[in-house]
């Protein structure tokens, strides 16, 4: 069981966290650190790339969701890719795709900020 | 219990007990999968069980009595899976999920709770952080 | 055990019971496999670890003393993961091989044991048709 | 956990047994049924195919050791396809690669037989 985390600057002034591997209770939180760095340091435009991510529980949808929290107060959002039908489909269960944006790729979901 | 899973036939037990700690989750996760294979459950479900299995060992370890480990029972029957999963020995009583409900009020109705209760075709718990954390589920083939 | 060994910290360990048939030997192994996960393990070791143990189940399963089910620790240390196989309840005394291979002599001498030989570290049996099966062994990190 | 077991005649005169999945004290009873209605039917050039086996246990290598005995009685033997280098461990570890004839591709081991 594994996660990876990556972060970059893209160009539309955004941020992009790219995440690979299980969010669960055991990974989530390095999922958070990064996300609350990303937002100390004043980034409040994120894409949440999940593309390559096989399993999220409700620990790592609570970090996305404190994440969404945090970055509107400043007026900011939290756009996720997500293609895997098993990932979308716990998005829909729980309601939450109607508070985030999700889109099928990178450029969806920067195009959003625009 | 309906009058199919009356006649289902039991085709064995898996107990396994892993520390109550966030870093073996995975192990129950897989070990579910693994026993989910013994029957025609479709892929998409597997991951249903998986998720399951490990919300409520999520549970156990974030709302639980302070139980050095989590306990699961994993009954195969021809009808359905049924899993068992507790923390500190806590036991429902056996008049089941109306006792559950009716004892200690659950602790949480998060997020974990919603999720299992949305993918299993059964569920009952009783989550208490003096008392402990008991859950049973059941996923019924071919639903 | 050497010095290494000895301040080796104690992580965890996971127990699993599956019943002593052909069909659930690769609960066994999948398990195994996500319970070496939490050691720096290559692909490789870890699946001389899944061969490891479906052999020692094998071995209960055709060589047992008939019990119901297979008992299987897995103690897991910084340094090395040991693993408990038994069939029936049987224990090997505490002081070990040598008592085992004293006592009733074990009854195959196989590929099985040949194989869980070549790919484990250490290894301690003792299998009696009357008695039951144990196995002890011990895979190390990085060696 | 699966095995796929596949019969086919090639153009040399020998079967070929393609395994796919795992072999193992399960699934291994399924894979001697199929070697040994060969063997009944009198075919006793085979050539069993191991590239798409990802796991071998001591039961697996049990049924190609009782085949290849048993084809050898009439003058035949087995050649085996295998690729996996955890599972070519397995028949270096055990001595098997001395005894049985070891091939890269079908071709190879085909060709053996004439
Ligand atoms: N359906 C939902 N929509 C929006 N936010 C939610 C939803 N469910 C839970 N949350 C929020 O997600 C976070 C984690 O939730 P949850 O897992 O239920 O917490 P816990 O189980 O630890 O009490 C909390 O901030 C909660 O308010
Ligand atoms: N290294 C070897 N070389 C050739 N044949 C072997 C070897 N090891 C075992 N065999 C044969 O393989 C078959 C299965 O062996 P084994 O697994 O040891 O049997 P058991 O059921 O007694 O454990 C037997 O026919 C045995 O003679």
């Amino acid at each position: 069981m594994d996660i990876k985390v990556h972060v970059r600057e893209s160009d539309d002034d955004a941020y992009v966290v790219e995440l690979g591997g299980e969010i669960d209770v055991y990974t989530s939180p390095k999922v958070k650190d990064a996300i609350t760095e990303l937002i100390d340091q004043g980034h409040y435009n994120l894409v949440i790339n999940l593309e390559k991510v096989r399993y999220i529980d409700s620990t790592g949808l609570g970090v996305l969701i404190g994440g969404l929290k945090r970055v509107r107060e400043h007026g900011g959002t939290v756009n996720l890719v997500c293609t895997n039908p098993q990932i979308k489909k716990i998005f829909d269960i729980t309601g939450l795709v109607k508070i985030f944006g999700i889109y099928d790729d990178e450029t969806g979901a920067q195009k959003a900020f625009a | 219990m309906n009058a199919a899973a009356a006649m289902a036939e039991h085709l064995g037990t898996v107990e396994l007990r892993i520390p109550s700690k966030p870093e073996w989750v995975a192990v129950a996760r897989l070990a579910v999968a693994a026993i989910a294979n013994r029957l025609p459950f479709s892929v998409e479900e597997i991951e249903d069980l998986k998720l399951a299995i490990a919300e409520s060992c999520t549970i156990c370890i974030q709302h639980g009595a302070g139980g050095e480990t989590i306990d699961m029972t994993c009954e195969t029957l021809t009808s359905h899976l049924r899993i068992v999963i507790r923390d500190h020995r806590y036991r429902l009583r056996a008049t089941g999920s109306e006792a559950a409900r009716a004892g200690a009020a659950p602790a949480v109705e998060g997020l974990g709770i919603f999720l299992i209760q949305a993918l299993m075709d059964e569920l009952e718990y009783s989550i208490d952080p003096q008392m402990g954390t008991e859950l049973v589920m059941v996923k019924r083939v071919g639903t």
